[in-house]
């Protein structure tokens, strides 16, 4: 994509740039319309209506909330300690949004081919850690303090098992290149790696189990990574107000909404990427029946988006079924049953691999 | 002079290890001490793989950086053990004020 | 000056001048997220000299993880919620004339010595390279350092448990 | 007590399906809620019907109104304000619904509704049954102002008329109140010595 740009304006900076924004529009549609379907999900679920006021299904609330929350008052308790509690909102919308410069959304639309992304992706999370801490302490407010926190105890921990499920794919793959992980479950859905992968050798209907397992691990530690419920204890509304972005109001409050939605969508392309064949059609493409080449990309382009809504919504429905768990629960979760399994499963998949 | 080599960035190595040992020489609180050592790692690791970029040796140099960054890891892990131990038996941290090994 | 030097000096001005604080602001809580900016920084470094996984490696343990000890570490030992967490400073004179002359003498090292210098072609990726390094000339070392953090591991959960009463 | 290596396993084994199985329930009933249609009923459109004898809003039949005060006096929170001014003879105030004859300009009838406690007890005294709570209940304001409910049937001027109307009568009255008071006291001096005159 970024050669396209580069050969439409033969300018490095233009470029670079309209390479960002694709992704950056893509986070703002996803927070605008993640906030409109979280609030009808929840409503739906609830036996209620849900926002119904502006535009059909009320669809254009979110662009409400929007203009709402850009035009308030940006109110700032004189407590606070102004230079990190005006950076630590930036520092975790950065993290958030960095971790879409990996992620391809079809096979020519990528920000960037690095070949370490699917570690990169996992990397640009940490400084969302740094940013919570660093909202959290700022704030001068013990239940900022303590969410932030809680967060930062929740996400290192919870990296665990991602990162071991991740090994797995990758010792299953060969690579760490996100574009290469689809193209290799290119063709029809059972060449997906939830399926065991492309090719029908044995070892495919061996993997599938483990596979499943691995899947769950990962849906489970991301959910927990991105702090949704049934894993929201940092920012639990009933005993910490909002956690560490209590003392925010205004757009810094936005851009900790901003990257939250934008860390639900990266973990859900994550996911879909590692099992569920990142932007591959499960059918195959039109664009190649009627020999129309942009067609297959626009494909892709939906394919993937439906497929991170699709894990979205799972989330929120997640989130209208579990309450909230303990911290000593959540500790146990993820030390004695995620990690476990995730070694477990890690050891096999490399020993199918082997066959 | 401007155009970027070598010389370039061994230069902010030394700096950075520079201000390492500032940092380790004069903070007082334990921690600090370890953000100063924490910063002198960095600037070795800069130079192995400057080295290694610059210098036909191969990925040598990649390879120690990286078992620096594992070693810094596992220190900062057991110095931040022993410093909360520190913590719980003196009630601060300060390097120059836990100078003696019993009572 | 191509965009590769503008990009080198923009990550040493934010490498050096975050460590700079580091080393000089008297809260430590600055110090420790100042701290993040010049791992950031160095990551940046790291990058310009086709070191694309350290690079990453760099971010994804100083930052997620050792920053984020250093500041649980600096949260643990002060009590941060009434009492503000300045820390002293000492011998500040003789240590800034002796690291002086230190950086004077080490800059004046790396710039005056004639470098055999053989740059070879960046490679896109080091990723194969580094793997295959890990799993046949540094085995040894690499098993060693999985056993060390393992021990590392459990040393620090055992010094730093609460003995029971 | 220790448990053996089996029985762990068993358990931890159990607790992982239990974990996975109960959240799949959760998630089968709150999948079967997502279609369930909403229960909730859309306020604006939609209104719950109010039942009988509802109390909201008073509200004021002036034209049967005497200004007998009786509301007034029975509020507890004094919310309602009534002035009157009596009428002069030759003026007409017609008559209520149930036959009383009005006797009284009712010049003031104001309602602090922000007040109300909405407690009817001002309904049952009334004679002409002229004051009820009806079943408005929204009837929000922007102005605080906005909440007094003037009922009186005169504007400011005709109140003012009527004012005036009544002091020139009272005025007319007094005077011939005195005029006569003055035509019986002038003979009366001349009352005890007339007889004697005469």
């Amino acid at each position: 994509m970024y050669q396209f740009f580069f050969d439409l304006t033969g300018n490095v900076i233009i470029s670079t740039l309209a390479v960002a924004l694709v992704p950056l529009i893509c986070v703002l549609l996803v927070t605008l319309f993640g906030v409109w379907l979280e609030r009808k999900v929840s409503a739906w679920m609830q036996d209620r209506v849900g926002p119904n006021r502006i535009g059909p299904y009320g669809i254009f609330q979110c662009v409400a909330d929007f203009v709402k929350m850009l035009q308030k008052e940006d109110a700032v308790s004189s407590e606070v300690d102004g230079v990190l509690y005006n950076i630590a909102p930036v520092l975790v919308f950065a993290g958030s949004f960095a971790a879409f410069a990996v992620i391809p959304f079809a096979s020519t639309i990528i920000g960037s081919q690095v070949e370490v992304g699917l570690f990169y992706m996992l990397a640009a999370s940490s400084f969302v850690v740094a940013g919570i801490l660093m909202g959290g302490w700022s704030s001068n407010n013990k239940y900022s303090l303590l969410g932030s926190m809680r967060s930062a105890a929740q996400i290192i921990s919870y990296e665990i098992p991602t990162a071991l499920v991740v090994l797995s794919m990758v010792m299953l793959m060969g690579t760490l290149n996100l574009t290469q992980i689809s193209e290799m479950q290119t063709g029809n859905f059972w060449h997906w790696n939830i399926f065991g992968g492309p090719g029908w050798a044995l070892s495919k209907f061996l993997l599938i189990p483990f596979m499943v397992v691995g899947f769950i691990i990962i849906f489970i530690s991301t959910l927990a990574e991105v702090n949704r419920t049934p894993f929201d204890i940092p920012e639990a509304e009933s005993e910490l107000v909002a956690g560490y972005f209590t003392e925010y109001c205004g757009m810094k409050y936005g851009m900790f909404m901003l990257a939250e939605y934008g860390n639900m969508f990266a973990v859900s392309l994550l996911v879909s990427v590692l099992f569920f064949g990142g932007y591959q059609s499960p059918v195959g493409y039109l664009g190649n029946v009627l020999g129309i080449k942009w067609l297959v990309s626009l494909e892709q382009f939906s394919w993937f988006f439906a497929k991170g809504w699709f894990f979205i919504f799972v989330q929120m429905w997640l989130r209208w079924t579990l309450p909230r768990l303990r911290v000593d629960q959540l500790m146990t979760l993820c030390w004695k049953y995620l990690i476990p399994y995730a070694v477990i499963n890690l050891v096999i998949i490399g020993i199918i691999s082997l066959l | 002079m401007l155009q970027v080599g070598l010389t370039h960035f061994l230069t902010v190595s030394a700096i950075l290890f520079s201000l390492g040992v500032y940092g380790v020489v004069t903070r007082k609180n334990a921690v600090m001490v370890l953000m100063g050592i924490e910063l002198i790692l960095n600037s070795a690791n800069i130079n192995f793989i400057a080295f290694s970029r610059f210098g036909n040796f191969g990925y040598s140099g990649q390879i120690i950086a990286l078992f620096v960054i594992i070693l810094a890891s596992a220190e900062a892990a057991i110095a931040l053990a022993i410093v909360l131990n520190i913590y719980k038996t003196f009630a601060n941290v300060n390097v120059d004020e836990i100078d003696h090994l019993k009572d | 000056m191509n965009y590769y030097d503008i990009m080198f000096y923009l990550f040493a001005a934010i490498t050096l001048v975050s460590a700079w604080f580091v080393v000089t602001t008297r809260n430590v809580i600055y110090s420790a997220f100042f701290l993040l900016f010049t791992f950031f920084g160095v990551a940046g470094i790291y990058v310009l000299l086709a070191a694309d996984f350290i690079a990453v490696v760099q971010i994804m343990v100083y930052v997620g993880g050792i920053l984020i000890l250093l500041l649980f570490g600096v949260m643990l030992t002060n009590q941060i919620t009434n009492v503000d967490i300045r820390t002293g400073a000492s011998n500040l004179l003789p240590a800034s004339i002796a690291t002086g002359i230190l950086m004077g003498a080490v800059v004046s090292v790396m710039w005056f010595t004639d470098w055999k210098i053989q740059p070879t072609e960046a490679p896109t990726t080091t990723l194969k390279i580094l793997g295959r390094l890990l799993l046949t000339d540094y085995v040894l070392v690499f098993e060693l350092l999985g056993l060390l953090l393992l021990v590392a591991l459990i040393g620090a959960a055992s010094i730093a448990r609460r003995e029971k009463e | 007590m220790q448990k053996d290596g089996i029985e762990f396993m068993r358990e931890y084994l159990k607790n992982t399906w239990d974990g996975i199985y109960t959240v799949l329930v959760g998630m089968r009933i709150t999948f079967k809620h997502l279609f369930t249609p909403a229960v909730t009923i859309q306020y604006p459109e939609v209104k719950v019907k109010l039942p009988d004898r509802v109390r909201n809003r008073l509200y004021v039949n002036i034209d049967d109104c005497i200004g007998c005060d009786q509301c007034a006096r029975a509020c507890p929170v004094s919310c309602i304000e009534i002035d009157t001014v009596k009428s002069i003879p030759g003026e007409d105030l017609g008559i209520t619904s149930n036959g009383k004859k009005k006797a009284l300009w009712v010049t003031r009838f104001d309602i602090d509704i922000a007040k109300c406690c909405y407690c009817q007890l001002c309904v049952f005294p009334c004679p002409t049954e002229c004051i009820y709570m009806t079943d408005v209940y929204e009837f929000s304001e922007y102005e605080r102002a906005n909440l007094l409910y003037k009922f009186s049937a005169l504007n400011q001027d005709e109140a003012a008329q009527k004012k005036v109307n009544y002091e020139k009568f009272q005025a007319e009255k007094e005077a011939q109140k005195a005029a006569a008071a003055a035509a019986a006291a002038k003979p009366k001096p001349e009352t005890p010595a007339q007889p004697s005159a005469n």
